[in-house]
């Protein structure tokens, strides 16, 4: 709302985010330029001032070039960019360029395609630490070591590295005038030369010229006086490049100085009610609260191996320790002591990836016995619901918990692979149990929205029948646990005796209190009391915090996301409604709102300053974040550590050195710069490198999922799948509901007129649309909202949009387009390819039955892939990844 | 810097759909300058079914959907009501005056058709309510805006007093009431077959409201046929001479009258020659103009006045099949909504400034 | 007889106070609310804010318990209409919002440069990729449409719910209909049993417990709003949220409304706002910009919900020059009044001219 | 006489200020006693839009332990008051008439649904995790100490609770499974 030009890039935000949306129609009516840059025409273009249209998949390109275009046009705001960012730090000579090898950095290792970082690193000052205390040198460099183990690096380090960066050790060289070579600045430089407009034109199908107006109004309206944020959602993370495409946004706000500030950053618009809670607060295999890593068998044994990396690095992150061990002690209460490491040793390990996809991998070969899904729907939510189904399809059990009956419990009945007779009812040994449950109205509990805020609900009423919350569930269950195990001797069992599971009980169903939950994750401190906030964290044992970040939101033994003070009686910041992580901060990194000399770089831009004459930092509402009393010329003591390692003029606090990282000199498995690679599908070729895809990617080669060769004429067209404002995800929560049915009652593709004449489609017919995965079937509609567009060479792509919210069950039903998507993954994230992959598509009806089978297996003959024939009851096992 | 663009409609087609060609410029009213074809992709008609083109036509509309509603009146219950309603009541004028001029047996026949239909057209209205249980609620209030409350209060008294009469004629009690019964019909005979021009004409309906001052002469003439018909049919043919003079009188007043609906006001006369109510129409022209053509040559003779009052009651009733399915036709097609508001709209352009829509 | 002589306008045409037809100043009291009846309120739905998100749709069915639409909104006929993104078509019994969703299209044609790839560009592509087939022909309308490309400096920036993309600009006109409460409203005018009627507020509203489906508001309305439910034989349409105005909260159409495409609030507020927006719209330049329904001299004498468009008042399913059809009353009366005498004459001269025998 | 004939419109209209029968003399019962659902609410309870992330404050009106009414909040800063289609449809969300209320259960190789009581059903799932949690634990791998079970996985919607994640995670990772996952990874 404070923004001077808004680019919304991967998210659809009128329809998806419509509410949200007034923001930025109120940012626009105040005169903000707002730019959408998408593969279709949405209602959320209708609003921008301009619509890009660009091809699915080449977002790198578009967004590098707009980065070349602020550093050859010195265009950026450099004193932002030389004190707070890594601009000036010089990286070890050994480094390699994508541009020098064609496509790869240095350090591939083609055998176990993973790279090593360590030529990656800074160079860095001679004397060790600089002003950075290692306590042990010698763990942190094993750490280091094991660090690029094959098995940890699969195991998403990205995630693990938590909200901050990956810790760093010792003290960079730099070069303030940012003419080195070899300084992050010269090599962003290098690396980004070949990002033209005639690139963007070739590449993603766009002109030159509304590139350039992108340009033109990025630039012109940022810096000191003006700020320019921007907004993305599924539409950039559901790429195998997905985490690069944004750190090449994230490099392009830094160098804008467009960071910290108000109307600035870069807006994740999430998706569901609560996944930002569900990261803070992980249902992940690589997590554990608060973003610490869950630990890894091959580097972690102990907790010293645990909490070595971060003993002697700057930032918040160095006090890791603490938060681990006030989290074990929120779980384990008196039982984890200093003599037995705090139980970390009840903390199971993992040893490798262990995400969803992989597991239903896993399911199809029978290696796992139980499956509970709690509010997910995947065989229509997920790519490739039939990989899905198939994996269900193979479990001993499997326990839903839903509102409504969905297509992931009813499988056995309602899947499209028992009328093609690839899995037969009654030989399907998966033993089902629905477990209805409590809807958001019955029960009390907090979300935590896409900006941090958590927001406490209060309990309406009871829910009906059988009915349950998840907190019931798992409370319960563990209960029950507990009680069957009481008398073992086994210490495998000790874990679950030793748990902390006494929270009160209310009313006739004994549903647990969320409110004694929250205060665990709040934690309390030695007196008993409440803590308020993660700097009382204590790595002695003294104090628990079930989630550090999270820790303050009970400060005062007060509920501080149930506040709800009027918005209207407060400031724009709102900060006494509910409460965000950390300590209430409404935007992050606010210190950089200020110039290093704590001054705010404009009077518009007014939003946190040092108050000299206070001796502390003030702001114009919001928390400030930073150490309020930390003056900008403090500068580090020699031997200080964690928070007090960085200096007044370091504004990313929870960074090991403070700045915002252009270069990613760790952390990021795919190369610490974003390259252009098409995705695992793509109609064309790569224009910039020899490497056609992201050489990283995660592939599971199996009959169920097959995948196109790139640039083939079998499946020529681009398929691109989202939302609609009218449905939500795998659609449990609204094919359900007549008002919401009636307003989106099929599923249907969108195709471009040019499209429809190619293939003789006509608006309101029917159409079949094919890939190695999956055929199905959907009402076209014809619109000159989607474009084909001219790439390099002429050659002309075509884009089908396919919104994903249809399965067999409810009221408004229909083929699930995430049937037709291939299980591909970003190797940062394991978050699979939704947004780009290939496709046919023809006239009418798909065949019903084996007859389907066989016009699946006709089309992956004719492109030369290998057979997709799966047998009766679906087991088959993983060829390679 | 956006002049040359933004001038109203510059070049602006309606998008979609993949014949997209050849949009038009074709002014049919002097407006804006632009139209865009109509109805390019009509609703679909139920699953399965394709999607129906419909015919170029130089106006615009939402995905050629009709802009007002078609009225929700069930046929034939209602063409019925507007038939016997126009025949008990001319029916009953006709009953008064031969009472008065002493002819008792066209003064039966009358008094039973004007009875019998009142009663009948009562149940057809009754039976097209939504909630016919709730028929009373039409005498709840009395609003003079309100043709179907003015004709409640016209239906009332004209169907209690005409089925009494037509009672006790039939049982042959109360003579004296029978006069009193029938005058009063009488009085309200005229307007209950005239006053259902004004419920058809008083709708948005194009084709009913442009010929608004003429539908009621075409019922009243309608009626007229159609009672002199059925009375001429039922009555001694020495009896009959006013059944057929008022007969031949209405059917001419008709066709006069329909000739100007079908002719005088532009587009919306349209749907009058079109399609089924078209056909409907010649039919009940057809029809009228023979059965007033028998009454003159043959009207005399049984056989010519039984052939005649069939045919005129034919013609009237078809008048207002035709008539009925004409208004429908006129709101289903939204260039009847949208061509003779534009050609106002523009005719007041053109006129004086100050009226034009903000 | 006061009261009497007061309603003659409807037979007379003689209408002083226009209570027929023209502007009417106070709608309430001209219905019977004398003294201290509160502000008449209204609708006025700013389409060029809108953004297509149905929430008016949906709410108004939550508060007022609709039934799916049933035009398409039973499970046997729930289907796609194939008009972009509208599925409930129109307003009915059911659907007392609609939101109307129009695609345009129109090629920025003002002469520009040639702007492609540059012929050298080829030169930055690197061995070893595998050329993309040139499937272009030199005729290929899609390619030389984007080859002649935009003029940067055609980018018209405020024509809401418009957008520069590529070669093309594209406007999806997305606007949310409603019951217009009009001022002399055919519907009410023509209800026989005074099921509907007007509010203290100035609204028209059906009275369940009164209406016996006689159908006949259906064709009076001149855009097409009010209809009958078929299972139930009642007509419905828009309140305004009669009850929840009761308790003084707005309308839940307008409640919901995220970007306020939708305001609620006392008519003549609403009207200066309009007409404060839609004078900045005209000084950005935006022409196709105009209110509907905001003029009281129109055939309505003005309505309660009124709008601003983007185009034609036909593209999105209005009709251009709506009038009240009682309007014409007076001369339809006068007409049925002569042919009634006509008839009688007719009659009494038939009998007169007969020779008994 | 008087009140029978008052409740006669036509003479409301005969006597009163609306000769034409349009406004007040047409009144009927109902609507002289028209109230809205709010108003009659027995309490009104604050919550917050279960669908997308934007986090919409809500106001869930009770009226006899019956949801009768779900609104935007005005109060919240986030989404004064305002909400998109499906945050308005919340109401049939939690009134649902299809909301399936009891316990199904599938048996293996069945072809129903059959009903199962929710205590027996709880003791049912707990026998099958202790189950598969021996079957399938691991105290090493690969020479590493590892101290899980690879027999159940978990993945959970977004739309839960931070309360129930952590309760969750922690009763998960305390029984030694790992293959724990969430709709955030999607």
């Amino acid at each position: 709302m404070n923004s001077d030009c808004i680019v919304i890039e991967g998210s659809n935000m009128a329809e998806c985010h419509p509410v949200a949306f007034q923001w930025v129609t109120e940012a626009k009516a105040r005169g903000a330029k707002v730019v959408h840059v998408d593969p279709r025409f949405t209602r959320t273009s209708a609003i921008a001032d301009l619509h890009v249209p660009l091809r699915a998949g080449s977002d790198i390109v578009f967004l590098g070039a707009l980065v070349n275009h602020v550093l050859s046009n010195d265009l950026f705001f450099r004193d932002y960019v030389v004190a707070y960012t890594n601009a000036s730090s010089i990286i070890r000579e050994e480094f390699q360029d994508a541009e020098d090898l064609d496509g790869l950095f240095s350090g591939w290792d083609p055998d176990s395609k993973q790279y090593d970082q360590a030529s990656w690193q800074y160079e860095v000052e001679d004397t060790p630490g600089g002003g950075v205390a290692e306590d042990d040198p010698a763990g942190a460099a094993e750490q280091e070591r094991l660090s690029q183990h094959e098995s940890v690096k699969d195991s998403d380090q990205a995630h693990a590295s938590g909200s901050g960066g990956p810790p760093l050790h010792g003290r960079a060289k730099r070069d303030e005038t940012l003419q080195h070579p070899r300084c992050v600045f010269q090599v962003l430089k290098r690396h980004f030369a070949r990002y033209t407009p005639e690139m963007v034109a070739e590449v993603c199908g766009v002109e030159p010229e509304a590139f350039l107006k992108v340009a033109e109004w990025i630039t012109a309206n940022s810096g000191r006086e003006r700020t320019t944020a921007f907004v993305y959602s599924v539409g950039w993370t559901q790429h195998t490049v997905g985490a690069q495409y944004i750190r090449t946004a994230s490099i392009l706000q830094a160098l804008l100085g467009n960071m910290g500030r108000p109307g600035g950053g870069i807006l994740a618009l999430r998706g569901h009610a609560s996944i930002q809670g569900s990261t803070d607060i992980p249902t992940l295999y690589n997590l554990l609260p608060g973003y610490l890593p869950m630990p890894h068998a091959v580097q972690h044994q102990s907790l010293d191996d645990y909490t070595a990396d971060a003993a002697g690095t700057g930032g918040f992150w160095g006090n890791k320790r603490a938060y681990a061990v006030s989290l074990l002690k929120a779980w384990w209460g008196d039982a984890a002591t200093p003599e037995n490491d705090f139980c970390f040793d009840y903390v199971p390990k993992i040893t490798g990836d262990h995400s969803s996809y992989r597991t239903v991998a896993d399911m199809i070969e029978g290696k796992v016995a139980g499956y509970f899904l709690a509010g997910e729907n995947p065989t229509v939510g997920h790519a490739n619901g039939r990989m899905q189904r198939f994996g269900l399809a193979n479990l001993e059990w499997l326990v839903v918990r839903d509102l409504q009956m969905i297509e992931s419990a009813s499988f056995w009945q309602t899947a499209p692979e028992i009328e093609t007779g690839e899995l037969v009812t009654d030989q399907i040994a998966t033993e089902v149990f629905f477990m209805p449950a409590a809807s958001h109205v019955e029960k009390d509990g907090t979300f935590t929205q896409t900006q941090r805020m958590l927001q406490w609900r209060f309990k309406a009423i009871e829910p009906p029948g059988d009915c349950r919350s998840d907190l019931w569930f798992y409370f319960h269950l563990g209960r029950i646990l507990r009680e069957r195990l009481k008398d073992s001797t086994d210490p495998r069992d000790r874990p679950l005796l030793d748990l902390t599971w006494d929270y009160p009980l209310h009313g006739e169903t004994q549903d647990p209190s969320a409110d004694a939950v929250l205060r665990e994750i709040n934690g309390v401190g030695p007196d008993g009391r409440a803590l308020s906030g993660y700097l009382d964290l204590k790595d002695d044992g003294s104090t628990t915090s079930g989630c550090w970040i999270y820790s303050g939101v009970y400060a005062d033994e007060v509920n501080q996301a149930a506040r709800k003070r009027p918005g209207r009686e407060q400031g724009q910041v709102a900060s006494e409604w509910g409460w965000s992580w950390p300590y209430n901060r409404r935007v992050l990194y606010n210190r950089a709102s200020a110039d290093p000399d704590g001054k705010p770089w404009s009077e518009r831009k007014k939003y946190v300053w040092w108050d000299a004459e206070a001796g502390r930092w003030a702001s114009t509402g919001d928390a400030v974040d930073f150490e309020a009393t930390k003056p900008p010329d403090y500068v580090p003591p020699p031997g200080a550590k964690a928070q007090a390692a960085l200096s007044g003029r370091d504004p990313f606090v929870m960074q090991s050195d403070g700045k915002a990282w252009l270069f990613a000199p760790k952390g990021v498995v795919d190369g610490p710069l974003p390259t252009h690679y098409e995705p695992a599908e793509s109609p064309v070729g790569n224009a910039l490198y020899a490497v056609q895809a992201n050489p990283t990617t995660e592939h599971i080669q199996a009959p169920y999922n097959r995948e196109a060769p790139s640039s083939g004429d079998v499946f020529p067209y681009s398929v691109t799948t989202y939302r609609l404002t009218e449905h939500h995800t795998a659609g449990a929560m609204s094919r359900t509901l007549p008002y919401l049915s009636e307003l989106q009652p099929e599923f249907f593709v969108e195709v471009s007129p040019e499209l429809a004449a190619e293939r003789g489609l006509e608006n309101g017919g029917w159409a079949t649309v094919v890939s190695p995965r999956a055929a199905i079937e959907a009402r076209v509609l014809v619109t000159e909202r989607i474009r084909p567009l001219r790439t390099r060479g002429g050659k002309v792509v075509h884009q089908i949009g396919a919104p994903y919210h249809w399965g067999e069950v409810g009221i408004s039903t229909g083929d699930s387009a995430n049937d037709l998507l291939p299980v591909v993954m970003d190797p940062n994230t394991h978050i699979q390819e939704s947004k780009a992959s290939t496709v046919d598509i023809r006239p009418g009806r798909r065949p019903r039955g084996p007859e389907l089978t066989e016009l699946l297996e006709e089309y992956r003959s004719r492109a030369g892939i290998a057979s997709g024939r799966m047998p009766v009851g679906g087991r088959v096992a993983v060829e390679g990844t | 810097m956006t002049e040359g663009i933004t001038t109203p409609g510059a070049g602006w087609r309606r998008a979609g759909g993949s014949d997209v060609a050849g949009d038009g410029v074709r002014a049919y009213s002097n407006g804006a300058g632009r139209r865009r074809k109509g109805g390019r992709r009509g609703g679909r008609k139920g699953r399965g079914g394709e999607v129906p083109m419909v015919e170029d036509v130089e106006f615009t509309s939402y995905y050629g959907r009709p802009i007002i509603k078609p009225p929700v009146w069930k046929s034939p219950d209602v063409p019925l009501y507007l038939f016997l309603g126009g025949a008990a009541g001319s029916s009953a004028i006709l009953g008064a005056l031969a009472d008065v001029s002493g002819r008792p047996a066209l003064t039966r026949v009358s008094r039973l058709t004007a009875g019998g239909g009142s009663i009948l057209s009562v149940v057809f209205l009754i039976h097209d309510l939504g909630r016919p249980e709730r028929f009373l609620h039409m005498l709840r209030v009395i609003k003079p805006t309100s043709p179907l409350s003015i004709g409640s209060y016209i239906l009332a008294p004209f169907s209690a007093a005409a089925g009494a009469t037509a009672a006790v004629e039939l049982l042959g009690w109360f003579p004296r009431l029978k006069r009193f019964g029938g005058a009063v019909a009488a009085l309200f005979g005229g307007p209950l077959a005239t006053y259902t021009g004004v419920l058809l004409a008083n709708t948005a309906v194009p084709s009913w409201h442009a010929p608004h001052r003429e539908l009621p002469f075409v019922f009243g003439g309608s009626a007229m046929a159609a009672g002199g018909g059925i009375t001429m049919a039922f009555t001694p043919v020495a009896e009959a001479g006013p059944s057929r003079k008022m007969a031949v009188t209405g059917a001419a007043i008709e066709l006069a009258v329909v000739h100007r609906v079908e002719n005088g006001h532009g587009i919306v006369s349209e749907p009058f020659h079109e399609g089924r109510p078209g056909t409907l129409l010649r039919a009940a022209k057809a029809c009228t103009a023979a059965g007033a053509a028998v009454t003159v040559v043959a009207g005399r003779r049984r056989a010519g006045a039984v052939v005649a009052g069939a045919l005129l009651a034919a013609g009237s009733l078809l008048t207002r099949f035709g008539v009925f399915e004409a208004g429908m036709a006129s709101a289903r097609d939204p260039k009847y909504t949208v061509v003779p508001q534009r050609e106002r709209l523009a005719a007041r352009q053109n006129g004086h400034a100050s009226t034009t829509t903000r | 007889m006061t009261t009497v002589s007061s309603a003659s306008p409807a037979f007379t045409g003689k209408d002083p106070q226009n209570r027929l037809f023209g502007p009417l100043p106070d709608v309430a009291a001209e219905a019977g609310y004398q003294e201290d009846h509160p502000a008449r309120v209204g609708f006025f739905t700013d389409t060029s804010v809108c953004i297509g998100c149905k929430a008016c749709e949906v709410a108004c069915k939550e508060w007022n318990t609709l039934p799916m639409d049933d035009s398409y909104g039973t499970r046997d006929t729930l289907g796609l209409s194939g008009m972009s993104y509208d599925n409930t078509g129109q307003l009915g019994a059911n659907t007392w919002r609609h939101v109307a969703f129009i695609e345009q299209v129109r090629t920025v044609d003002l002469p520009m440069p040639s702007v492609g790839p540059p012929p050298d560009a080829a030169a930055s592509r690197r061995d070893g990729i595998v050329d993309a087939p040139d499937e272009a022909e030199p005729g290929d309308s899609v390619v030389t449409a984007q080859t002649s490309v935009l003029n940067a400096e055609a980018l018209s920036e405020y024509d809401p719910q418009t957008s520069q993309s590529g070669d093309r600009e594209i406007r999806w006109l997305m606007a949310s209909d409603v019951c217009k409460h009009c001022t002399h409203a055919g519907c009410l005018d023509v209800c026989p049993t005074g099921a509907l009627f007007r509010t203290e507020f100035g609204t028209v509203v059906v009275q369940g417990d009164i209406c016996n489906g006689c159908g006949y508001c259906v064709p009076s309305c001149p855009y097409g709003v009010i209809n009958q439910r078929k299972d139930d034989g009642r007509v419905f349409k828009c309140t305004m949220c009669y009850d929840r105005l009761t308790d003084g909260l707005q309308p839940a159409c307008a409640t919901a409304c995220p970007t306020q495409s939708i305001q609620f609030g006392n008519l003549d507020e609403l009207q200066a706002r309009a007409d404060a927006r839609l004078e900045t719209l005209k000084r950005q330049g935006v022409e196709t910009a105009r209110l509907y329904g905001r003029d009281e001299d129109d055939g309505v004498g003005g309505n309660g919900a009124f709008f601003l468009l983007l185009d034609e008042p036909e593209v999105y399913g209005l009709p251009p020059d709506p009038i009240v059809t009682t309007r014409d009353l007076p001369a339809m009366w006068r007409s049925a009044a002569a042919a009634a005498a006509m008839m009688v004459g007719v009659a009494l001269s038939a009998v007169l001219g007969s020779r008994r025998r | 006489m008087k009140t029978w004939l008052d409740a006669w419109p036509v003479f409301r209209q005969l006597t009163g200020p609306d000769p034409l029968g349009r406004g007040r003399a047409a009144r009927s019962k109902d609507t002289e006693s028209v109230v809205a659902r709010t108003a009659t609410a027995d309490r009104v309870v604050q919550s917050v839009c279960p669908y997308c992330s934007v986090g919409c404050a809500q106001r869930v009106y009770v009226k006899d332990e019956r949801v009768v009414q779900i609104e935007g909040d005005p109060d919240s800063p986030v989404n004064r008051g305002r909400l998109c289609p499906k945050g308005s449809a919340s109401k049939s969300l939690v009134t649902s008439p299809t909301r399936v209320t009891k316990v199904r259960y599938r048996r293996p190789y069945g072809t129903e649904w059959e009903d199962l009581d929710l205590d027996t059903a709880m003791e049912m799932i707990a026998d099958r995790v202790l189950d598969a949690r021996r079957r399938y634990w691991q105290d090493e791998c690969d020479g590493k100490r590892v101290n899980r079970t690879m027999g159940i996985a978990s993945l959970g919607g977004a739309a839960l609770d931070n309360e129930e994640n952590y309760l969750m995670k922690k009763l998960y990772s305390a029984m030694g499974a790992i293959q724990i996952e969430n709709q955030a990874r999607i």
